[in-house]
């Protein structure tokens, strides 16, 4: 048997599959570093000329109105879409462009989706299980063996998202918000440095928002997030730097206050809201 | 759950894996004894021709489980699965053709008969080494692959999904096909590889011979059904479902969804190989038709016949439309096509699980267990 | 050529015959003529012809004709010469070559065929071409003068030339000068060869070049020149030639394939019945014409709405009895497709027939364009070509501007909320599928005049499809229409020198790079409804 | 439903009972017939199942063979090759069969050969074909090259007068062979290298326009040029369709098809394509009370006016009734029996003369140059003075020159070596026959 574990374990011969992943270098500058980022798609323009910088262990709230290219930037900082012309940096020493999603994704940047998207044919532990750091090449992969350490790792985990008793049930079973927590869990499991939350309290009741400010809030600091959210209320609850986007370029900065003051942002912005 | 660690000895600890190794290994034995000492004329006895069918069928269950592990787990709808089974099978048929040796009505000692009667002069160079066993092997497992992982290598990059990819499969196969048909290619054109002698040093037209075929072909379904139970239970199976159904989560979560397809692919590129090679002793001849994308769409009518991503579902698939076939033309020659047409219809409204899901069910009822079974996502 | 030297006396004699009105006679010559033509041996048959044809009967050219498409018969017991008016199945009408009156049916097994063989059907051909020299139509003539080419001989050069005097037409004159030019330059003349030179025509081009090697350097060499200039204009001719051939294969891709293109493509059924739907149009065209026999022209105009409607009925079934309950599971629906594809092939199998059907090609779409010598257009595909273009120019109206198309692109894109906008989207799948099947119908109407109406016309055509709109991109008409003139155009130019199995394989192996290139096809679906 | 059908069903059950009577234990003599019913080759095999299912019947009603009853046992092997080589397993090892009549294309006899021969068992295969095969267990009844292709080469060269030829084919052994056969019969006669085009087309091929373009560039070169198709089935409707739109007629250049029959025909419309020449050993258009006769069977047996006949089904017509007479000859269906007494056995053919089985299990065949004419039936020019006996082994092939088949004791050999007076050549002899 053992000879068998042996020959199955032989996977150290793959390295060459091995990301290139390297510390990010925060020392002197932001954590994400965005400048002259433009992107059109057939003639229409969702992000223009788009400057912004999230400093390491801050918390961002992005607001706009529809359309205003919240999502593309994401796209973008995930590697999902690429920008016309601009250059999006992630510390000082990785550049963003150059990357493809599963690099920047073990860089440590995680990202949740505006509508839920975890993995409905699993259960919650083996979608928790996926998004665990480890070695995500081929045969490490395929060789994997549940260590205990994971195990409680991800039982922390799902305290921390309290899905716990829907440890071993099909996430596709789960409630709207329940989905929402699991996918940020995910995002919790791959410790990035950097996350990046889309609309996470759609359809969420109130005390479930208020969980997920806590959540959100106690993350800030070891990890940098940026929030984009359409519900006033909770990023009034969690906000201390907002930026507002408006037709792809950066309209206003600064508290909510300040913001929700700026003439501008009330009118293209929180006009149409109320 | 004491489940063991190691990915390859997971699946032993499964109770589906257990039942299906025991029912093929019962079946192995039993076939095995009715045919060796039961006498000729007793109801009992299964008769050489029985025996060689029944291999062929698991042939065919062996291509159903490939295909199964590709488009079951990782939602690859392959219509081109045919290709691999084929190509298999010329890398067997070269080595059986060089194993005629100067048996052939020509009687020359290195060139297959075709080649003579053709006028060509010399071996081409990629039947070199086909005359020794353990090289024609090789390439049974590595025509396919390579096939796979440079095609797979191509699609996956460039990201081509759905149906694009399930028509370019098609196009794959149809193109060999017309390839194979072809006379210079050297592979015996529309007649493809026949006559047979012997394997091994067996001389194939014995009985003896054909259960000893028979038996590897078990056996090598149950490698294979092994092997495929063993990724799919490892994480790496997992991963290959959150691929099916999430593919840009799967990304953000730092998987190369890529690489993954291409892993699978290629494993399950490797496995139709086996079978074909296997297929060809049993039947006595291959040749082009084995590529046709008609046939390749049939194999994954098998797998949706017995229930997608179950393995197993594929395997009783596989085995039944056979059989169907075999019965209908016998009986009904004329009608048959309705029958196995009517059959495809019925499955796919009344049974969309398949037969698999019908078992499913009935096992939910008793008890109810949460074995991952995505039979929701369409790929 | 023997025979053509009667031909002098046969115009001559004519002309006198035509004049006088027949003078019936108890003695009929014709019956000894035709017993003399029944009883030669292979040797004999010439001059028995002759004797027919110079003997000035005004019926000797309708006997020719009769003998020439194997209507001459003998009766076994009696030896009497018979003209044979039906020939199909195993009783036989017939009639008097003489007096021309019925003598209804009888058995084949009691006739005798009067032998005939191409040689002298050729033979014939130059009698009744140089017969129809005289006709009234100047296209008779020329085709006449036309059959001439290369059937000269010294005997023809007089009557040729006489004919050449009072003849109006240019086009004949033409041809009667190059037909002479052609008997010329065999006979070593220099100036004939000026005269072919211009030519395009093959049997011009056959007589220079057997001057070419002929041992007349002089000759020879004036030959070559003359070679050389036609080869130019045959350049340009042939690649004409090589884009109509692409074009008229890719309009049959693309009529095949533009149904799957709405079936697939618009509703994302993924239909493999689409082949036999095709089938079920071809052999509706196949119905007709058993329908209207004797009118095949009307019949094919006639099965392009039935053909239409045929498969449409077709389509709305299967939707109804299989493809509405498997809605969002585009992959089973090819798996019961299928099902139904065996089956519809069978049911054609067992109800019609496994042989081919026959489907005869109307006058009006055989034969083909004539530009010049050289390039001509198979009519039958010309037609095919511009029905190509009219259905899909129809479909694109349907699809932009009546309010079935707005339905329909208002369901593909976003079910639930065409749905409650109140659009009955069942009944839009219900259209749609019927529209994509008729249309497959009316290919299959189409491919009838250019192939095998059979049971496995179907499977020939339902790969193709599915790379054409793949290829194209699923889900745009204009995709379907450039890619499948495109494919077909590349197939024929590749196919001169790749033959005609590689110029496919390398189509293939291009449509699978450029999927890779373009994995969404040609004219991929913008917007975020196509992400995923 | 015919007055006649409904005595002939009397008579044959009348007969079948008195069989019965008369051998009460005897089990019936058991006929497999092993030919496509579904598929792509449904086609051209329905009709010869039905033919020998008729042939049967007609046995029965004559009180079978030796006072045993015919039982046809039919499978459908749906043009699908391998199953070819399965169903006949099944029609020898489990149903028993005593012979079997089938087969179409070389692939489905190259697949069955082996079964056969394993299971001793008796294969009658009535189509045209390549040669280049003798096997003990199988009775050929179709053409072989020298039976079919070599003859109206001749004719077209003496009677036509041709000296330039196209050889197009559908890319499979048996146009390969065939056209190999007559290249180097023609460089024989002395056709230069130029004046002759080779090409080939992938089964079921439609699109035939710069094909016949080609073809038609190539017969303006002055000398008179004909084509020889080996095209198979389904490709000959586009190819022929493309001929008469191309406007190449047959007076200016003559095709001869050897897969073009009555069956073909009867899916085109022959206006166009009247003169072009196909060549068989048998036409129904014969003028033969034999022929007749049958004809008038078939279309009783069919209940369809329009039914034809053609070249295959003579040959199951001649290769039953060998198989009749052999059984009578040897007095038992014993497989091995029959091969020796089937070899000699002379039964009457449909076109007014007699077919023999020669020692190499092939036949003897009159060799039939036909016309198309306007009602799709072939009108025959030309015919050999006598029957032709079948070649198993090409004069024209290098390596199969010096081979003869004789499966007569003492030699019983399918490939003897004349040169070694061995059986089976040897490599030795191979390099020799290069030359």
């Amino acid at each position: 048997m053992s000879m068998l574990e042996q020959l199955t374990h032989r996977d150290r011969v793959f390295d060459f599959l091995a990301p290139v992943a390297s510390p990010v270098d925060v020392r002197h500058g932001p954590i994400l570093y965005m400048e002259g980022v433009n992107v059109s798609f057939d003639g229409f323009k969702a992000i223009n000329n788009l400057n912004l910088t999230v400093d390491d262990g801050e918390l961002r709230c992005i607001i706009g109105p529809n359309g205003a290219g919240k999502t593309t930037m994401m796209d973008i900082i995930t590697g999902k879409t690429r920008p016309d012309t601009g250059s999006v940096w992630f510390g000082s020493r990785h550049n963003l462009l150059t990357k493809n999603e599963p690099d920047i994704a073990s860089l440590g940047i995680g990202r949740k989706f505006q509508k839920p998207t975890v993995f409905e044919a699993l259960t919650v532990f083996e979608n928790l299980e996926l998004a665990m750091a480890t070695d995500k090449r081929i045969l490490p992969t395929l060789t994997a063996i549940m260590k205990p350490e994971y195990r409680d790792r991800i039982d922390e985990v799902l305290q921390t998202i309290g899905l716990q008793k829907l440890r071993d049930k099909l996430a596709g079973i789960l409630s709207h918000g329940q989905k929402q927590w699991l996918e940020i869990g995910m995002l919790l499991m791959q410790k990035p440095r950097l996350l990046l939350v889309d609309e996470p309290v759609a359809g969420m009741t109130e005390q479930e928002m208020e969980r997920t400010a806590e959540l959100l809030t106690s993350l800030a600091g070891k990890q940098s997030v940026v929030v984009v959210e359409h519900d006033m209320g909770f990023v009034r609850s969690i906000a201390r730097q907002v930026t507002v986007l408006h037709q792809g370029s950066v309209l206003a900065e600064g508290t909510m206050d300040q913001v929700s003051n700026d003439p501008e942002v009330i009118k293209v912005y929180l006009g149409e809201e109320e | 759950m004491a489940i063991s660690q190691n990915w390859l000895l997971r699946p032993f600890q499964e109770r589906s894996t257990q039942i299906f190794l025991g029912v093929l290994f019962a079946a192995l034995v039993v076939v095995t004894f009715l045919h060796l000492f039961m006498p000729q004329d007793s109801a009992l006895h299964v008769s050489a021709y029985t025996v060689t069918l029944l291999g062929k069928y698991l042939c065919y269950a062996l291509l159903a489980v490939a295909v199964d592990l590709v488009w079951g787990y990782l939602g690859i709808l392959s219509l081109g699965h045919g290709a691999f089974f084929a190509l298999g099978g010329y890398a067997m048929g070269m080595y059986l053709m060089r194993q005629i040796g100067d048996r052939g009505t020509y009687g020359d000692p290195i060139l297959p008969d075709f080649m003579v009667f053709l006028n060509w002069d010399e071996l081409p160079w990629y039947w070199l080494g086909f005359d020794m066993a353990w090289f024609a092997f090789i390439m049974v497992l590595l025509a396919p692959g390579i096939l796979a992982l440079v095609f797979g290598f191509l699609a996956f990059r460039s990201r081509v999904t759905g149906v694009y990819l399930s028509i370019i499969t098609q196009a794959l196969t149809f193109a060999l096909m017309l390839a194979f048909f072809r006379n210079e290619m050297g592979f015996g054109g529309n007649n493809g590889l026949t006559d047979f002698r012997d394997i091994l040093g067996f001389n194939l037209r014995t009985d003896a011979t054909r259960l000893g075929l028979f038996i590897a072909t078990g056996i090598a379904l149950a490698i294979g059904y092994v092997i495929c139970r063993a990724i799919v239970t490892s994480k790496l199976g997992r991963v290959s479902i959150a691929c099916r159904d999430a593919e840009a989560r799967t990304r953000f979560l730092g998987y190369r969804v890529e690489r993954v397809q291409l892993f699978v692919f290629v494993v399950s590129a490797m496995l139709a190989g086996v079978a074909g090679a296997l297929y060809v002793p049993q039947v006595g001849i291959i040749n082009p038709s084995e590529f046709s994308p008609l046939f390749s769409i049939e194999i994954v009518v098998w797998v949706a016949l017995g229930g997608r991503a179950t393995l197993y579902g594929a395997v009783i698939g596989a085995i039944l439309v056979n059989y169907a076939k075999t019965v209908f033309t016998g009986v009904m020659p004329d009608a048959w096509l309705f029958a196995l047409g009517g059959l495809f219809v019925l499955v796919t409204v009344f049974l969309p699980k398949g037969i698999a899901g019908l078992l499913q069910k009935r096992r939910k009822a008793k008890t109810d267990d949460d074995t991952p079974t995505g039979q929701e996502a369409t790929a | 050529m023997g025979i053509l030297r009667s031909l002098t006396l046969l115009l001559i004699a004519l002309a006198s015959v035509l004049s006088l009105p027949a003078t019936a006679q108890d003695e009929d010559p014709g019956e000894q003529l035709l017993f003399n033509l029944a009883e030669a041996p292979a040797s004999k048959v010439e001059e028995a012809i002759n004797a027919i044809v110079s003997s000035g009967d005004e019926r000797a050219r309708g006997w020719i004709e009769a003998y020439g498409n194997n209507r001459l018969s003998r009766i076994k017991d009696t030896g009497q010469v018979v003209l044979v008016l039906n020939n199909r199945g195993r009783d036989w009408e017939i009639a008097n070559p003489l007096t021309g009156e019925n003598m209804g049916d009888m058995s084949r097994r009691e006739l005798d065929r009067v032998a005939i063989n191409n040689r002298i059907r050729g033979q014939l051909e130059g009698i009744l071409a140089m017969l129809d020299l005289n006709a009234a139509d100047p296209d008779v003539r020329e085709a006449s003068a036309q059959d001439m080419m290369g059937k000269v001989d010294a005997s023809l050069v007089a009557p040729l030339e006489a004919r050449l005097e009072q003849e109006g037409s240019a086009r004949v004159r033409n041809r009667i000068e190059e037909a002479l030019a052609i008997y010329r330059v065999g006979e070593g003349n220099l100036e004939a060869i000026d005269v072919l030179a211009g030519s395009l025509h093959p049997r011009a081009r056959a007589a220079l070049n057997e001057a070419v090697r002929g041992d007349n350097p002089a000759l020879a060499t004036k030959a070559k020149q003359a070679l050389g200039t036609i080869e130019q204009k045959l350049k340009l001719n042939r690649a004409a030639e090589t884009l109509y051939f692409g074009l008229s294969l890719g309009s049959v891709l693309v009529l095949a394939a533009i149904g799957l293109a709405i079936t697939f493509g618009v509703m994302g059924v993924i239909n493999m019945a689409h082949g036999e739907l095709i089938m079920l149009g071809a052999y509706t065209t196949w119905g007709m014409q058993q329908l209207f026999p004797g009118q095949p022209g009307l019949a094919l105009i006639l099965s392009i709405p039935t053909g239409f409607m045929v498969a449409a009925t077709a389509g709305i079934i299967i939707e109804r009895s299989v493809i509405q309950y498997l809605k969002g599971r585009p992959l089973e629906t090819l798996l019961a497709t299928f099902g139904i594809s065996l089956i519809l092939q069978q049911l054609v199998r067992t109800v019609i027939s496994p042989q081919n059907r026959t489907v005869v090609t109307p006058e009006w779409m055989s034969g083909s364009l004539v530009i010049n010598d050289a390039l001509s257009l198979t009519l039958n595909r010309l037609y095919v070509l511009a029905f190509a273009l009219v259905v899909f120019a129809t479909l694109m109206l349907i699809m932009r501007k009546t309010r079935l198309g707005l339905e329909v692109r208002a369901v593909t894109q976003n079910r639930n909320m065409a749905r409650s906008m109140g659009i009955r989207a069942t009944r839009v799948d219900i259209m749609t599928f019927a529209l994509g099947s008729g249309v497959a119908g009316l290919a299959g109407v189409a491919l009838s005049q250019l192939t095998n109406v059979g049971p496995n016309l179907g499977q020939n055509y339902i790969i193709d499809s599915f790379m054409v709109v793949v290829f194209g991109g699923v889900g745009n008409l204009w995709g379907t229409l450039i890619a499948g003139l495109s494919l077909g155009t590349i197939n024929q130019l590749l196919e001169p020198w790749a033959g005609a199995v590689l110029a496919k394989i390398i189509v293939l192996v291009f449509i699978i790079l450029f999927i890779q290139k373009r994995p969404k096809g040609l004219f991929p679906q913008k917007g975020r409804a196509a992400e995923g | 439903m015919t007055i006649k059908k409904h005595v002939k069903i009397g008579l044959s059950a009348l007969a079948l009972s008195v069989s019965l009577n008369a051998m009460a234990d005897e089990h019936p003599i058991k006929v497999g017939i092993l030919h496509s019913l579904s598929g792509t080759m449904a086609i051209s095999e329905t009709v010869l199942k039905d033919t020998v299912e008729m042939l049967i019947e007609q046995q029965n009603a004559k009180g079978g063979v030796l006072g045993r009853e015919l039982e046809a046992v039919v499978v459908d092997p749906a043009s699908d090759w391998p199953l070819f080589a399965e169903k006949a397993r099944e029609l020898l090892a489990q149903e028993k069969v005593d012979v079997i009549f089938g087969n179409w294309t070389s692939v489905s006899r190259k697949s069955v050969l082996p079964v056969v021969e394993e299971l001793n068992g008796l294969l009658f295969y009535p189509v045209q074909y390549e040669g280049e095969e003798s096997s003990e267990n199988v009775f050929y009844t179709g053409a072989a090259p020298n039976q079919q292709a070599i003859p109206a080469v001749n004719y077209l060269m003496n009677e036509i007068g041709v000296e330039r030829w196209v050889l197009a084919g559908t890319d499979y052994v048996y146009p390969r062979t065939t056209n190999k056969i007559l290249e180097t019969y023609l460089m024989d006669m002395g056709v230069a290298k130029e004046d002759i085009m080779i090409n080939y087309t992938p089964f079921g091929h439609s699109d035939w326009q710069n094909i016949v373009s080609d073809i038609k560039r190539f017969g303006s070169a002055g000398k008179k040029t004909a084509v020889v198709s080996t095209i198979n089935g389904d490709a000959n409707v586009p190819f022929y369709r493309e001929l008469g739109n191309q406007g190449i007629a047959a007076s200016d250049i003559p095709v001869v098809a050897f897969s073009v029959g009555e069956q073909e025909l009867s899916g085109i419309d022959t206006g166009p394509l009247v003169g072009h020449l196909a060549a068989w050993n048998y036409f129904m258009s014969v003028d033969s009370d034999a022929n007749y006769d049958f004809i008038d069977q078939w279309i009783e047996h069919t209940g369809n006016d329009e039914a034809v006949t053609n070249d295959p089904m003579e040959a199951h017509y001649i290769g039953f009734n060998m198989y009749i007479e052999a059984v009578k000859k040897a007095g038992t269906t014993d497989v091995d029996a029959v091969k020796d007494a089937i070899i000699g056995v002379t039964v009457p053919n449909l076109t007014g003369g007699y077919a023999a089985m020669m020692p190499n299990h092939h036949i003897t065949k009159p060799v039939l140059i036909g016309e198309i004419q306007d009602n799709g039936q072939f009108s025959v020019v030309w015919e050999t003075p006598s029957t032709v006996a079948g070649d198993a082994w090409s004069d024209y092939l290098p390596g199969s020159r010096d081979l003869i088949a004789d499966w007569r004791k003492p030699m019983s050999c399918g490939t003897f070596n004349t040169k070694t007076g061995s059986c089976g050549a040897s490599a030795g002899e191979m390099a020799a026959a290069d030359e």
